[in-house]
């Protein structure tokens, strides 16, 4: 058993991370804001039960932004990317446990 | 399996070497324990919008759409500040950063202000806990106004929380304490006012946007 | 005919807890072994032994064949409790601060639960305060009463009896004392008292219940109390004379 | 010496970690330390002031379960107590107790670490604990009397009644947020200070156990934290979210708290498997049986611990089909634990077992768990559930679990690395002589709870039927024997303590890492940072023989 296991306690080159520059940054927030403007707008007209369905995704696609360039998750280290995926799996494996019991109700 | 010694001198030195990395994955676990925070209360929301789909409905009409799409660009505004400050803080412009900061902390307090605004027009119409006009509502209404002061009240909690912390920051920018070369604690109270933005962006069409 | 619940929760119970109690043997026969045979005394060298996967493989495989047929057995019994047959009787139950009270199909009303014999019976129970839970321990089953919902269950009567129902969730003070008590009557004589006496809630059962707690008597005499104005109704019954003769003699013969 | 082979230089240079001059005298040099190994301390005086507060209320519920009726206190008085038995046994001793104790004096010693990666942060868990602790005690003597709701304060209930429901459950809320704490740090501890070598699975399965249950920590908990603190919004201000009279759904309220409390009783049990996983392998002189398996099963255990909170919640009105699923999930969950103790047994096999005290906790441990686990399956099962929930089954086997379980290994811990934190030994005849009688008083006192429970006695019951109280008996009677065990107990480590024999480095001819430092620690543990080079288990080079091999 040589040491050849990945170790994370050595991979601190990406101690400090990679940031977007100024422009990247710039051309985010305006997606951010059109994105708002959209679902803002999409509001409006009467989707009936897809309604919440567009806003949500209009809304995770607004938090993947933020989450990969403004907290450039996407330029650091795999492991966070673990972390956020446990506990959003954890999220949903909780709503869908509570819902197998509403939506059951007799 | 090998068996040698290895003389590492060389690392006895380790406990005054920073780990950048290490506070910022602390400061993530932080965030994931936020995210269930909410989480908690998204849950609640969910169930009771599934059992009370139309006095949700009409609950929210009372809310102001145009004042809830202010708040959200003000906060995407001051989320892009506070990056702006980490790379201008990154580039050695140490005033340029100070200055985006000051934005994100005009930013948030705007934010505060007009939900100030928002909550005095419901009590107003007395619509809070137990109030008069509430208490003439259905049970989903109610329901879904006890769970916008609590849902909103907390996230203005943690606004301010987050202004306390970007203020910190500040200061120790003020006193070079934060550097370019030593910024993770800037980065950390970046991450966090964007967790704080990440939440409001679900916030505002749960309760804004329904019809 | 329906498997009766009772039995079955027994059964389950019975055959879930033979293989835990094998298990627990086997387990605590070979430490107990491997502690006297492999002791330093006697072995004072150990073998470097690291892992064995097919023996893994071993212990996982049968413990889930185990258990998938213990939820198997469980599952089959709950199915039944669910099902209410069609023909079961309602009873609304409704649990309050610290008391039972009892709706029939007939708008009557009574803080001890009358009930026929070999009757298939639904309870469909609410709450006007706070949780309880209605425990008929005899009958092996309870379920919960929250307010703003109802709950239900159902039981098979298979004999004529006294039984109690408990409040099995916490609800306050006097939690303990929530007891109601739970007549099994021949048919007949169940029909005469639906049909024929006056609604009897709250007739004196709380004002002996919390004199009970003054006195800090015993929940025993709680429950005698209770039996006691049951034995009251039971001499009010002896006043309509012809038609207690008829049930006696019927109830007789049918035992 | 496997997991340790370093470069062990002139030691006893320095002075162990008592007697290091820092910044700060007397009891400064404690409140405002940062070392793990004095904040652990700190934490385990704390919490066996707590557990000893604790288990007098428990021995007094016996007391008055003695005779039917009224025997020493009023109603009020006893359901105010199996509260707050219930409220300082969870969140006061029984949640901190292994992870925050052990899990910060051993754990970074384990992974060759100098301290856990944020010491100021893990100071301040410290601190929300005993500010939690305070608040809770705050809240017997303060506003509407002592909160009388149950340990799971469910509304509509904890809404109404007028005992001082905000202010403990603020408590729990101040003491889950210090558990939170301890999460991110031991996580990131993990992540960051492994040493040179320490590779995931060379990491001893103490650490792995912790690591579970850290995650566990850090993604259920916020959920009861919110969820406390919904009540006292609906308590102080009305605002409906659980109060039926509003529309609100008590139901949702028990979802949001088994959704944090199941997953909290594996913060409870996992720490402790992780001890007994260090104990076997030490006093059986061999590596753990199946290494792997045991470390996955650890986080099988919390990952599949998320997905059975309906079970505590068959007979409150939950959705047939729900009510399937979690039965279903909730036998899964016994197979991980199952996979455990098989390995744990294996391991003896082919052994060279020296049975001292801790040796024989642990032997305790697994009998004790095992009927406390398989009696958690008939409360899983479906029907049988809805005959023996709330009742004195229930609470059978959570005492089995928790305090057969978990108590018994803290126990086990103390003894095992009572020579590692002091430097002084107890005496070894009483410490087994202790546990034999703590062993038979256990089961006299929680056996009879099952045979209650199956007989159809509900708990939290200030009184009862006289059918049961031969029963009842014979449980306190137990209650006795055990209350002397654990005085015992006590008595022997506090004289240990006091003029116990030096130890050496090394007592139990341990292989982990923090049998290679000196007993006690030095304040940064080791002279100079070890480097890894074998799994943690390997006895084939026990101290002294590797020169040979
Ligand atoms: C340390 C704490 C702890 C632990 C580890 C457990 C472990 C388990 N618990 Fe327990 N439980 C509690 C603490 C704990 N519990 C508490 C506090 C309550 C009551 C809360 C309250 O209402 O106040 C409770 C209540 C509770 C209930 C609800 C009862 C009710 O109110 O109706 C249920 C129901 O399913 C349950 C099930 C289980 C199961 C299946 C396990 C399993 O994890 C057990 C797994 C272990 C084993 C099975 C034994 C070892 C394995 C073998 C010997 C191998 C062979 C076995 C097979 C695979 C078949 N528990
Ligand atoms: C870790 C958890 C833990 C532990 C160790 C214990 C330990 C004990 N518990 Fe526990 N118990 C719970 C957790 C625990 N309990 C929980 C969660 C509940 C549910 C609460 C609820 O319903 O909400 C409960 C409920 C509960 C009940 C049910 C109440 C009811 O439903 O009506 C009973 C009844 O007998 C009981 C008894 C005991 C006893 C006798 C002990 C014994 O172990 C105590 C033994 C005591 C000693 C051995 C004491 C020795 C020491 C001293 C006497 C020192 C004194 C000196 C000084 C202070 C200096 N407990
Ligand atoms: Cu009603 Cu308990
Ligand atoms: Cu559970």
């Amino acid at each position: 058993m040589e040491n050849t296991q990945h170790n994370d306690h050595n991979d601190d080159h990406i101690a400090v991370a990679h940031h977007p520059s100024y422009g990247v940054n710039i051309l985010v927030w305006i997606g951010l804001i059109s994105l708002t403007c959209i679902t803002v707008s999409v509001a409006g007209i009467n989707l009936g039960s897809l309604a919440l369905s567009v806003a949500l995704i209009i809304a995770i696609v607004k938090s993947l932004f933020v989450i990969n360039f403004f907290m450039h998750l996407k330029f650091d280290n795999k492991a966070l990317k673990i972390f956020l995926g446990i506990c959003v799996i954890t999220f949903v494996i909780i709503l869908l446990l509570t819902f197998f019991d509403l939506t059951f109700r007799t | 399996m090998s068996n040698h010694i290895e003389h590492a001198e060389e690392i006895h030195e380790i406990h005054i070497h920073r780990d950048d990395f290490g506070s910022r994955m602390g400061l993530w676990l932080f965030l994931l324990t936020e995210i269930l925070l909410f989480g908690g209360l998204f849950l609640l929301y969910a169930g009771y919008r599934y059992i009370y789909p139309d006095g949700f409905i009409a609950a929210a009409t009372e809310l102001d759409v145009l004042l809830g799409t202010i708040n959200t660009i003000i906060l995407l505004t001051s989320s892009l500040t506070v990056v702006l400050a980490i790379v201008a803080l990154q580039k050695s412009n140490k005033k340029l950063s100070m200055f985006f900061l000051w934005i994100t902390v005009a930013c948030g307090l705007l934010f505060l202000v007009n939900k100030y605004f928002e909550w005095g027009a419901k009590f107003h119409h007395g619509i809070y806990p137990k109030g008069p006009a509430l208490q003439n509502m259905s049970e989903g209404e109610v329901l879904y106004f006890g769970l916008y002061y609590v849902m909103t009240g907390l996230h203005g909690l943690h606004i301010v929380v987050g202004l306390a912390f970007i203020g910190f920051v500040m200061w120790q920018i003020h006193k070079d304490i934060i550097t370019s070369t030593n910024f993770q604690k800037l980065e950390n109270s970046g991450l966090y006012w964007h967790l704080v933005d990440i939440i409001w962006i679900f916030l505002f069409p749960l309760f804004y946007l329904i019809h | 005919m329906r498997p009766n619940i009772t039995q079955q929760v027994d059964e389950s119970f019975y055959i879930i807890m033979g293989i835990s109690v094998i298990l627990l043997m086997v387990i605590t026969a070979a430490m107990l072994y491997f502690l006297y045979k492999y002791n330093a005394k006697r072995h004072p060298v150990a073998e470097n032994i690291e892992g064995n996967t097919t023996v893994e493989i071993v212990w996982t495989v049968i413990p889930v064949i185990l258990v998938l047929f213990m939820f198997y057995i469980s599952w089959t019994g709950f199915k039944n409790m669910r099902d209410v047959p069609k023909d079961a009787m309602v009873v609304k139950v409704n649990g309050q601060m610290w008391k039972w009270s009892f709706e029939y199909d007939n708008k009557k009303k009574s803080d001890t639960l009358y009930l026929p014999v070999n009757k298939n019976v639904k309870f469909e129970i609410t709450a006007t305060d706070v949780n309880h839970s209605f425990y008929l321990p005899q009958f092996r089953v309870k379920e919960d009463a929250v307010p703003g919902r109802t709950n239900y269950y159902w039981i098979r009567t298979d004999k004529v009896g006294t039984f109690y129902a408990a409040c099995a969730e916490y609800c306050g003070l006097n939690h303990s004392y929530m007891y109601a008590t739970m007549k099994v009557l021949p048919e007949e004589e169940f029909l005469v008292w639906k049909n024929y006496f006056p609604s009897e809630t709250g007739k004196d059962t709380t004002a002996t219940k919390t004199d009970s707690l003054k006195t800090s008597s015993t929940v025993a005499d709680t429950l005698k109390n209770k039996t006691d104005s049951l034995k009251t109704t039971s001499t009010v019954r002896d006043t309509s004379k012809s038609m207690k003769d008829s049930l006696k003699t019927d109830s007789l013969k049918k035992k | 010496m496997a997991n340790g082979t370093i470069a062990a230089t002139g030691k006893a240079a320095e002075v162990d970690f008592y007697h290091v001059k820092g910044r700060h005298k007397g009891i400064l040099s404690w409140l405002l330390t940062t070392d793990h190994k004095r904040i652990g301390l700190m934490y385990l005086v704390f919490i066996i002031f707590f557990f000893l507060v604790a288990m007098t209320i428990g021995v007094l519920m016996r007391l008055e379960m003695l005779s039917p009726g009224e025997t020493i206190m009023k109603p009020q008085t006893y359901n105010s107590l199996f509260t707050l038995h219930g409220v300082i046994m969870i969140f006061l001793f029984i949640i901190p107790a292994i992870p925050a104790v052990f899990g910060n004096f051993i754990m970074p010693i384990q992974l060759g670490a100098q301290d856990v990666q944020f010491p100021k942060l893990n100071l301040l868990s410290w601190y929300l604990y005993i500010i939690g602790g305070a608040l809770a005690i705050l809240s017997l003597f303060s506003g509407g009397g002592i909160m009388d709701t149950g340990w799971t304060f469910y509304v509509p209930y904890s809404v109404r009644t007028t005992t001082n429901v905000s202010l403990s459950v603020f408590a729990a809320f101040v003491l889950g947020f210090s558990s939170i704490l301890t999460g991110i740090n031991f996580i990131a501890t993990i992540h960051r200070l492994r040493c040179p070598g320490m590779t995931w699975f060379r990491m001893p399965l103490f650490s792995w156990a912790l690591y579970a249950t850290s995650w566990i920590q850090i993604l259920a908990t916020p959920i009861i934290g919110i969820t406390l603190v919904l009540i006292i919004l609906e308590r102080a201000l009305g605002i409906g979210v659980f109060d039926p009279t509003l529309g609100g759904d008590p139901l949702l309220y028990q979802h949001m708290f088994w959704i944090y409390s199941h997953p909290a009783v594996y913060i409870m049990i996992l720490p402790a498997m992780g001890v007994v996983s260090e104990i076997i392998p030490t006093f059986a002189r061999k590596p753990i049986f199946g290494y792997v398996p045991i470390a996955i099963s650890s986080l099988a255990i919390a990952l599949v611990g998320y997905l059975v909170w309906g079970h505590h919640m068959f007979s409150s009105g939950i959705s047939d089909t729900s009510r399937v699923i979690f039965s279903l999930l909730t036998f899964f969950v016994a197979l991980p634990s199952g996979i455990k103790v098989f390995n744990w047994v294996a391991t003896l096999y082919k052994g060279s077992i020296t049975v001292s005290a801790p040796m024989l906790y642990v032997m305790l441990f697994i009998f004790i768990f095992s009927i406390g686990g398989l009696t958690g399956l008939v409360l899983g099962a479906l029907n049988t559930d809805l005959h023996l929930t709330d009742t004195y089954f229930v609470v059978g086997h959570f005492h089995y679990v928790m305090f057969g379980g978990m108590g018994i290994i803290f126990f086990a811990s103390l003894h095992y690395w009572f020579p590692k934190m002091f430097g002084k030994m107890y005496n070894e005849k009483m410490a087994k002589f202790a546990a034999y009688w703590i062993g038979i008083g256990f089961n006299v006192l929680y056996f009879p709870f099952f045979i209650m429970g199956y007989l159809g006695m509900p708990r939290r019951y200030y009184d009862y039927l006289p059918e049961y109280q031969i029963w009842h008996i014979i449980s306190t009677v137990g209650s006795w024997i055990l209350v002397s065990g654990i005085l015992l107990m006590i008595a022997n480590l506090i004289s240990g303590l006091k003029s116990g024999k030096r130890t050496t480095d090394n007592p139990w001819g341990g292989t982990t890492l923090e049998w290679t430092t000196s007993s006690p620690p030095t304040l940064e543990n080791f002279e100079v940072l070890p480097t890894v080079t074998a799994g943690p288990y390997d006895h084939t080079k026990i101290h002294g023989q590797e020169e040979n091999k």
